[in-house]
This record gives structure tokens, C-alpha cells and sequence, in this order.
């Protein structure tokens, strides 16, 4: 099984956030502080978004902008942000893992 | 349909701190109580939709018009009317998509998962009214197959 | 109301040269009968307004969705609606209007000018409705006091 | 009275174009190549558009762009005219004058 430290291309795995609850204007500002200071750190980092049970565009809006910067993957979406990203297209976009090592994984 | 089959809700809010949340639930509640008071069919993806619609009109009335803010909700067995009024008098203008924007496409977002979106002036701000169907049919192609 | 007090027109089109004049040319006739036949009465302004949307939303469908065109008219005393249908599955999109573009601004016009505008999914195609006041009042604020 | 000759900022009087009946994107393209003409020979125009009967968008966006570029001058606009221009707040923007006269006349 392929684990993160088999990954050659990096000096280390990338960092896993795992936000949970419902995700809107108000609630975003500390994931996107995470998420930012993640990509500062690493370039890139995985979110395990199985606990993200709402999400809308401002949420969009986050991962699309992160996604264009750096090396953003998502893990595991829940079925409702599964059927957010699939109505605007962004699963064509993203990259989307079914699973956290998965997402690590990945090159 | 006869009247009395149209279930009704209010809530109004000052778009304070936490009030796109409490909108939301207003709506989830709701819908959760159309199901079970009246045996409504609604999907799980009605119940994500509306959540959706429900959140970008009040993200929007923080954004733009902020101030008070009246939801109405109506629902017969088949869709799910939500009205969100605010005192602001400049209407949401349209103008091309722009696919390349990384911004938040709200309304562009909402009129993809409703059957109808409406802009009405009101005596004193506006209103706006999306229509949303309560069951999965084909006549809701545009939401994409449920994933789960 | 009741429903024989209704006046109603339809005509289609396929777009092609001139169809975007035969699209005004319909809904000033059809306002100058209610005025005749019906004795409603129609301002001015209202028959300007009538065929400025007319001719913005059969625009929109020369430029966005070629093809053919279905126009319902719908008046009673008060309101005239117009509902314009094309074949074209892609919905006008609101986004911030922008100042300082030269462009037409079509539907931020419409927009001014309605009571109200509403987009509707239809099975095939998508249809815009505008509602437009028939007579000058203080509920059609926007398009200030007429000059002529 | 002040004649068109006693302007003394320019080698000749503007010139005047009358457009009558309605302008839609359709029948828009002569005036366009008229009013074009006119701004590339004198550096502007003036509009006598009193015979205006029908006016839209896309009509609007010619004047705007023409008023952005050129010295356009919009004479007499018929009351159809006068109200399109008051309702997108065009009428504080473009330089209107009661009469063909008063437009040549202005500075
Ligand atoms: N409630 C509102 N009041 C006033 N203007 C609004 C309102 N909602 C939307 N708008 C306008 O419509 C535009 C489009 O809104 P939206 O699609 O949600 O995108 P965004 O917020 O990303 O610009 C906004 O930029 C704003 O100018
Ligand atoms: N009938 C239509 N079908 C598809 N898209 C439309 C239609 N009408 C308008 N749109 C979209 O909405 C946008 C706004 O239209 P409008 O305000 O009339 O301005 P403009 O034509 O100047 O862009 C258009 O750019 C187009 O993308």
C-alpha cells in the first residue's frame, strides 16, 4: 500500500484538514485561515471534507481560489458537497480522492 | 390544488451575526415538517437545494442590502417557494457569465437549481422568489444525478 | 379578477431579420386594443416601456439564443406580462452591474423599467417573464416622471 | 443669435445627422457607419433626434460609446428618447440640447 512516505516528489506529506459542520460567508474565515497557512507551509494540503454536512459558494469560492495557487485535494467529499461541485462543474476542476490516504497518495 | 393544501412560514432577521445559518435552518425545518406533518415526498436533494438557495439570498442580503430581511416560505406537495425581501432598492443585475471568474457565482448558482428565479420591486426594497421542486423528476435536469 | 377580464396574445417567431421590430410592432398592438376595446388605460410611458423590453428580450434571443421564439402577452387592467420563450438552455446570469461598460446593459434596463422579472426553466428552452405597470402610478418609481 | 460660423474652436460647423423611425440592433448599422463617418472627418456630430420614434439598448450603447470617443451632441431627443435617456441616468452623461441651433451654438 502506497503510504505518504513513499511519495518521492516532496519533502514530506502534505498537511490533512478536516473541517466539519456547515460552511457559509460567516463560518469560513478560520478554515480559510487553515487552509491558507497550510498552503504557506507546504504548497498544497488535503481536505478531508467527509464531515462538511452544507456548504455554498462562498465555500466554492475558497477551494476554486486555492486550487488555482496550489495543490489543493480534496478527500471523501460528503454527498452534499458532492452534489454542490458536480452542479457548477467543479468536480471537472478539482481534484477530488475517495479517501484520505488516496488523496496523499496521489502525485 | 385547493389552498388549504399550501403550508406557509415567516421568519424575519435583523442579518446579524449567524443569521445565514438560522436561515437556513428555518428552511431545513420546515421542509422537515412539510415531510412529516403532511407526508410531502422531499428528496435529499431538495433539502440540500433549498439550504443553497436559502443561503445565497441571505449571503447576498449581508453583502448588499443589509438591514432587515423577510423570509417567506410556501410549499405545495410538489415545490418549495422561498420569497427573501430586503430593503435595498438596487436589483441584482444581469450580465454574462463569466466562467473564468474564481468569484462566488451566487445567483448564477441558484438559477442553475431552481425552476424559477424572480426579481420584483417592492413598494419599499425588492423581493426575490425562487421556486424549488421537492421531489427528483425529470423535470429537474440540471441539478445532475444524486450521489448519495 | 375574474379570468374573462384577461386579454391574451401570442405570437412566435423564428428570429430572423426584422423579427425584432414584428416583436414591438405586436405588443404595441396589442396595448392600443386593450386601450380600444377595453377601454383600459394604457400611460405613454407604459407603451414606451412595453416595447423597450419587447425589443431588449427579442435581442437577447437574436444574440443568445438563435432559433425560434414564442411571445405570450397577458393583460388586465393593471399589468401587462410578457413572456418571451426561446430554445436556448442557458439562463442570463446576474452578476455586478458594471458602471463604467459602454455595453447595452439590456436586462439591467429591463430590470428598471418592470414591476418584475422572473426566469423560468422550461422542459426545452427557458422563458423570461416581465411584468410592467399599464398606467403611471407612485408604485413605478424607476423610470421617473414622463417628459413627454 | 448665435450662428454655427461663430463658434470660433473649430474650422467648420459640426455635422448634423437626422436618424428618423426606430433603432434597434438591427437597423442600427447605417447610422452607425453615418455617425462614424461623421466623428472621423470632424471629430463629432450632432444627432437631431427629434424624429426618434423608438429607441433601446443597444441604440444607448452607441451613443455612450460615441459620447466616450467624439463630441456628440444630441439635439431635440423625441419624448420616447427623452425618457430611455432619464431612466439609465444617461441624461446627466451626454450633452443634450433643446434644438439643432443651441447644439451647433455650444462650446
Ligand atoms: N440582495 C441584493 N441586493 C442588491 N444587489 C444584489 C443582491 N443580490 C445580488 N446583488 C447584486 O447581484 C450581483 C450578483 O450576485 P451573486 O451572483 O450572488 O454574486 P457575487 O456576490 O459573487 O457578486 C452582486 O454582485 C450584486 O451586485
Ligand atoms: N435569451 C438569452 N439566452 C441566453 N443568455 C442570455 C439571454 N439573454 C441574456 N443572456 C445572458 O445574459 C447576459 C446579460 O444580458 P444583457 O443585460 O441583455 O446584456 P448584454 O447583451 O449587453 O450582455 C448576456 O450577456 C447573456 O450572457
Amino acid at each position: 500500500m502506497t503510504t505518504p512516505e513513499s511519495r518521492g516528489d516532496r519533502s514530506g506529506p502534505l498537511p490533512v484538514i478536516t473541517p466539519c459542520g456547515e460552511f457559509d460567508l460567516e463560518s469560513l474565515p478560520p478554515l480559510k485561515a487553515q487552509i491558507d497557512a497550510a498552503v504557506a507551509a507546504h504548497g498544497g494540503v488535503v481536505v478531508d471534507a467527509a464531515g462538511i454536512t452544507f456548504a455554498d459558494s462562498s465555500f466554492l469560492g475558497l477551494l476554486l481560489a486555492t486550487h488555482q495557487a496550489a495543490d489543493l485535494r480534496i478527500a471523501a467529499p460528503s454527498a452534499t458537497l458532492g452534489r454542490l461541485l458536480s452542479v457548477v462543474g467543479a468536480d471537472a476542476v478539482l481534484r477530488i480522492h475517495p479517501g484520505v490516504q488516496d488523496a496523499l497518495a496521489a502525485s | 390544488m385547493s389552498d388549504t393544501a399550501i403550508m406557509r412560514g415567516r421568519a424575519s432577521y435583523e442579518m446579524v451575526s449567524g443569521d445565514i445559518a438560522r436561515v437556513r435552518d428555518f428552511v431545513r425545518e420546515f421542509l422537515i415538517s412539510a415531510q412529516n406533518l403532511r407526508g410531502w415526498a422531499v428528496s435529499a436533494r431538495a433539502l440540500d437545494v433549498a439550504q443553497l438557495v436559502a443561503s445565497e439570498l441571505a449571503t447576498n442580503v449581508c453583502k448588499y442590502a443589509p438591514g432587515p430581511c423577510l423570509v417567506d416560505l410556501e410549499a405545495d406537495g410538489t415545490t418549495l417557494g422561498i420569497v427573501m425581501w430586503d430593503s435595498g432598492s438596487v436589483l441584482p443585475v444581469a450580465s454574462a457569465a463569466d466562467p473564468t471568474r474564481v468569484g462566488q457565482h451566487g445567483l448564477e448558482l441558484v438559477l442553475m437549481v431552481c425552476k424559477s428565479l424572480e426579481v420584483h420591486q417592492e413598494t419599499v426594497g425588492k423581493s426575490l422568489r425562487a421556486l424549488i421542486d421537492l421531489a427528483d423528476s425529470p423535470d429537474t435536469p440540471l441539478f445532475g444525478p444524486a450521489t448519495g
